[in-house]
C-alpha cells in the first residue's frame, strides 16, 4: 500500500513524531483563532511554504499537494468573491490550504511506524480506563494486512458477475459482506490458536 | 475465560475487517468540487454501525480515522494524512464514528428488522453525520451555516439511496448469514455440558 | 447436438458481433468450435505474466497443468475477456475475447476456484434462478427444481449457501454455470477442498459436458483423464498435446 | 530430542494449568506426548457432528482422512480448544483443552487451509516477528531472518503478503506457526492450491517435523506418508491405524 511519508534526513524528518503533533495541534489551534486579516493569513501559508523548504521536499511535492486541493480553493474562492469580498476569500483559501498542507508536511515526514508508536505511548493513560493498548495495536495492523484481502474479494465478486454476464448492482454487496465477515470469523480463530488473545 | 478471550478474538477480527472493508470502498467515490466528495464509504459506516453494533461498529469507523492519521491512503480517492483532519470533511469523518454508535443502539434495540435497521440508518447515518459535518466545514470553509447546509443537500440524494442499499443488506445479510449478527455465538459455543 | 443456449443466437450483440473466421475456423457449426490464441503477451506492473501464447484449443477436453504462478489463471481470464491481453489476440469460437466480450461471455460459462466468490445470491435456488433469469418465470421454476435435482442439492433450496458444506458449495457453483447451457466450459481448479468422491463427482460432471471444457488443474489424475494437456511454465507455454506425454514432462519439471 | 519451546515450561499459567496424567500419561516427558480423546461429542444445532470420538494418538506423524462433512475439521480444531465439546475431554500432552486452553494453545501449533486467514501482520517480516514476541528483540531479529532465509523468503521480508503467491503464502503461515517451536502441529489441509512441487515441500516441511504431527488431509499420497492414519466417516470415527489399511477402507468406501 503507498504511503504518503518521504525518507529524507531534515530537521523536520528527525523531530520526534510527538512533539511534531503537539506543534501541529498548537499551531492549528493559533491559526484557526487569528489569521483573520490578510497579512496574517498569507504569513501563515508563506510560513508553511517554507518549511517545506525546510523538510527539504521538492518543489514538486508541494506543488503535487496543492494541485489537489485546487477545486476547494476555486469553489471556496470564488464563492467568497462573489457572496462577501475578494479579501475574505483571499484569507479563508490561504487559511485552510496552510493548514491542510501543515498537516500534509507531518505525513510526508514521519514514518507510519513512528506515529503508531506515537500513539500507542499516547493510549498509555488509558490503560488504567482499561483500554487494552496491545489490543489497540494488533487491531490496527490487522486491518492493515485485510485491505488487500478484503481488496481481493470485491475484485472475485466484479469478475464473477461479468463472467456470469449479470449485473445485481447493490446486491452483489451481499457476497462480498458474507465473505468478509466469515473471514473476519476466521482471523479469530487463527488469532485464538496463535495465542494472541 | 478461554470463551470469553475467544470473543475478544472475534471481535478485533471483525472490527479490523469492517475497517478495511470501509477503506476498501473508498475506491468508489465521485468527487465533488467544494472538496467534500460523494463516497460508498458512508454505507460501509452504515453496514458497521448496523452490523457490528454500538460498541465495535464505531470502533471499526474509528480504526479507519487512525490508518488515514498514520498516513494510509484509505479515504475516498486514495487520501489520507492528518491534512484531512484540517480539511472542510474533518466533521463528516467525526460524525461518522457518532453515526456508527446511534445506528448500532437503534438497529440493535431488538430484533433485526427492516424497519429498525432503516431507521437507524437515516437517523444515525445521514441526520447525525451531517449535525457533525456542516457546522465544522462552516467553521473550517469560514462560510455561513445555512450556505453550508444547503450545499451539502447534494449528498442527500446519495445518503438516501446508500440508506436503503444498507437496509435492503442488512435484511439480506440476516437471511444469508444469521452468525453476522451474532447467532453465531449461540451456535459455536453451546453451553458445555456439565 | 448440443442443446439450445438459454440466449438464442439471433440476439442483438450478436448481430454486431459477427463471427470472425480466423485461426483457420470456417463458418461451419463444427469446425467454429475453437479457441485459438494468437501471440498473446499478458503483462502487470512492466512484468509478463503471459509470453508470447499461440495455441488452437480444438479438442473437446482439455487440462491446463502447471506450477503455481506459472500464469494458468491469467491464460483462463483471458478466455472470456476478464483479462486483457497487452498484444495478440484470443478469439473463442469465432469471437474476438476483447471486441465482442458480450457474445463471448454468453457463450463461455467460467467456474471459479472459490466457489463463494462467485454465488452472488443468498440461497441456491435463487442463485441459480439468478442464471435462468432470461427464460420465462414458470420455466425457469421447473428448470430450477430439475437442476438442484440432479445435483442432490433439491432439500437445500432455501437455506443460506454459508450453511452449505463446500462440496455441496462447488457443485452449486457449477450447477449454476452449466444451467445457462454454454459453449465452452471453463474452470479454474475446481475440485480443491473436495474429498476423493466430490473431487469425482465434479470433475465426471465437468468432462461428460458435450460443450467443450477447459479446466485448470493441479490433479494429474484429472487432467489424464481430458483429450488434450497444456502445460504452463512461468508464464510461456511449454507443451501442448497428448495427455500421458505432457502430464510426463510436468512431473519430471518438478522433481 | 526437541528443541526447548519458546515459552519457558514454567510460565504462571503452566503452574495453575497443572499436567493431568489421563488416558495412561504420566509424568514422564515422552509419554505425555500424546493425545487422548475420551467420549467426545460435538453437537450444532441440534445436531450431532461428532459422536462419541474415543481416540489415543502417540505415533509422531498422524493423518485425519474422510469425506467433506464427516468432521476433521472440527476434530482438528477440538485440539487447541477452538471446538468446545459438548461431552467428552481432551487431553493434549497432559492439558486439558477446555480447562487449560492458554497452555494448550502455547504447545499447539495451528496451520490453517487459508493461509489469509493466519497471516495477521502486513509483511512476512512482521508476522513472523509476532510469533517471537516473547524473545528478547535482537534475539528475534536474528531468528526471523534465519527462518525466512530457511524458507526461501528472505528476499520476500518486507514485502506486502498480498504480492506474495500462494505457495508462498502458505509457506509463510507454516513458517510462522513452526517458529514458535510447538511441541504439536495441527494442520488442517495445508496443501490444497498448491503445485505438485509445493505440496510436496510443504508436505516434507510438516513431516520432518520433531513435534508431534497431526494433518488434516484430502491427498492419499500425503496421508500414506504418516505413521498412523484416522478415518473419520458422517461424524464418527471410522477406523484408525495403519495407513495402507485405514486408506484402502477409506477409497473403498468412496466408491
Ligand atoms: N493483477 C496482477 N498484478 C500483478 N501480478 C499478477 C496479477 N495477477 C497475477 N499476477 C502474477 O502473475 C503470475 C501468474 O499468476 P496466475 O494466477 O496466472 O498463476 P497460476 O498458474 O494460476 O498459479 P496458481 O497455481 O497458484 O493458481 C503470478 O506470478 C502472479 O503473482
Ligand atoms: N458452526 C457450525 N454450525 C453448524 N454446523 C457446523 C458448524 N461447523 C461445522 N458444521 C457442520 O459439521 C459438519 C462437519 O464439518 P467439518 O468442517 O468438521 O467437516 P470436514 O470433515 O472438515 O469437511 P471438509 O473436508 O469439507 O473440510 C459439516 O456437516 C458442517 O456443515
Ligand atoms: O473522505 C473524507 O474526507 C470524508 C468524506 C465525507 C463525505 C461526506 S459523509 C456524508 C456525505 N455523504 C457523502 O456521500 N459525502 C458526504
Ligand atoms: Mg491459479
Ligand atoms: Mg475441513
Amino acid at each position: 500500500m503507498i504511503q504518503l511519508y518521504r525518507p529524507g534526513t531534515s530537521i523536520l524528518h528527525r523531530l520526534p513524531a510527538g512533539a511534531k503533533l503537539v506543534g501541529l495541534a498548537l499551531v492549528a489551534i493559533a491559526v484557526s483563532a487569528f489569521a483573520h486579516d490578510v497579512w496574517a493569513s498569507t504569513g501563515v501559508l508563506i510560513g508553511v511554504c517554507a518549511l517545506y523548504a525546510l523538510a527539504r521536499m521538492p518543489w514538486r511535492v508541494l506543488g503535487s499537494e496543492v494541485w489537489r486541493l485546487r477545486w476547494l480553493i476555486l469553489v471556496l474562492g470564488g464563492f467568497l468573491c462573489v457572496f462577501v469580498s475578494p479579501v475574505a476569500a483571499w484569507v479563508s483559501s490561504t487559511r485552510v490550504v496552510a493548514l491542510i498542507l501543515l498537516a500534509g508536511l507531518l505525513s510526508l515526514t514521519t514514518r507510519m511506524g513512528d506515529l503508531l508508536a506515537t500513539l500507542r505511548r499516547g493510549l498509555r493513560p488509558f490503560r488504567r480506563a482499561g483500554v487494552d493498548v496491545d489490543a489497540v495495536a494488533m487491531t490496527i495492523s490487522l486491518a492493515v494486512t485485510m485491505i488487500p484481502v478484503i481488496a481481493g474479494f470485491a475484485n472475485d465478486l466484479r469478475d464473477a458477475q461479468r463472467a456470469r454476464n449479470v449485473r445485481v448492482g447493490i446486491r452483489g454487496v451481499v457476497p462480498l459482506l458474507v465473505r468478509t465477515l466469515r473471514h473476519a470469523d476466521d482471523v479469530g480463530d487463527a488469532l485464538a490458536a496463535r495465542g494472541l488473545v | 475465560m478461554a470463551r470469553h478471550r475467544a470473543e475478544i478474538g472475534r471481535d478485533l477480527a471483525r472490527i479490523a475487517v469492517f475497517a478495511a472493508l470501509i477503506a476498501v470502498l473508498g475506491s468508489v467515490t465521485i468527487p465533488l468540487p467544494g472538496g467534500v466528495p460523494i463516497t460508498a464509504q458512508t454505507l460501509g459506516v452504515m453496514l458497521a454501525g448496523a452490523v457490528l453494533g454500538p460498541r465495535r461498529g464505531p470502533l471499526a469507523v474509528l480504526l479507519v480515522l487512525v490508518l488515514a492519521a498514520v498516513g494510509l491512503p484509505v479515504l475516498a480517492g486514495g487520501r489520507g494524512g492528518l491534512g484531512v483532519f484540517a480539511g472542510p470533511t474533518a466533521g463528516y469523518l467525526l460524525g461518522w464514528v457518532a453515526g456508527a454508535v446511534v445506528i448500532g443502539l437503534i438497529v440493535h434495540s431488538g430484533r433485526i428488522t427492516w424497519w429498525r435497521a432503516a431507521l437507524g440508518v437515516v437517523f444515525g447515518g445521514i441526520a447525525v453525520v451531517y449535525a457533525f459535518g456542516i457546522p465544522v466545514q462552516a467553521f473550517v470553509l469560514g462560510m455561513d451555516l445555512v450556505p453550508a447546509a444547503l450545499s451539502s443537500a447534494a449528498f442527500l440524494p446519495g445518503d438516501l439511496l446508500k440508506a436503503a442499499a444498507a437496509t435492503a443488506l442488512v435484511v439480506a445479510l440476516r437471511r444469508a448469514y444469521p452468525p453476522a449478527f451474532g447467532v453465531r455465538s449461540a451456535a459455536a459455543a453451546p453451553a458445555r455440558a456439565v | 447436438m448440443r442443446s439450445d443456449p438459454v440466449v438464442p443466437d439471433a440476439g442483438v450483440d450478436d448481430v454486431s458481433a459477427a463471427r470472425i473466421s480466423a485461426g483457420g475456423a470456417v463458418a461451419d457449426g463444427t469446425m467454429v468450435d475453437r479457441v485459438t490464441v494468437h501471440g498473446v503477451t499478458v503483462e502487470r506492473e512492466g512484468r509478463a505474466i503471459l509470453r508470447d501464447v499461440t495455441l488452437d484449443l480444438s479438442a473437446r477436453r482439455i487440462a491446463v497443468i502447471g506450477a503455481n504462478g506459472s500464469g494458468k489463471s491469467t491464460f483462463a481470464r483471458l478466455l472470456n475477456g476478464l483479462v486483457t491481453p497487452s498484444r495478440g489476440r484470443v478469439v473463442v469460437h469465432g469471437f474476438d475475447a476483447q471486441r465482442d466480450t458480450r457474445a463471448v461471455r454468453r457463450r463461455v460459462g467460467f467456474v471459479f476456484t472459490d466457489p463463494q466468490a462467485q454465488i452472488l445470491m443468498p440461497t441456491p435456488g435463487e442463485d441459480l434462478a439468478l442464471s435462468l433469469r432470461d427464460l420465462p418465470g414458470s420455466e425457469a421454476r421447473t428448470r430450477t427444481t430439475a437442476i438442484l435435482e440432479e445435483h442432490g442439492l433439491a432439500a437445500h433450496a432455501d437455506i443460506p449457501v454459508s450453511a452449505l458444506s463446500g462440496g455441496q458449495r462447488q457443485l452449486l457453483a457449477l450447477a449454476s454455470v452449466l444451467a445457462t447451457r454454454p459453449a465452452l466450459v471453463v474452470a479454474d481448479e475446481p475440485t480443491t477442498l473436495l474429498d476423493l468422491r466430490n473431487a469425482r463427482r465434479i470433475g465426471d460432471l465437468l468432462l461428460a459436458q458435450d460443450a467443450q471444457t477447459i479446466v485448470v488443474t493441479h490433479d494429474p489424475d484429472l487432467a489424464a483423464r481430458c483429450d488434450q494437456v497444456v502445460l504452463f511454465e512461468d508464464g510461456a507455454l511449454a507443451a501442448s498435446g497428448n495427455p500421458d506425454a505432457v502430464i510426463d514432462q510436468y512431473r519430471r519439471s518438478c522433481a
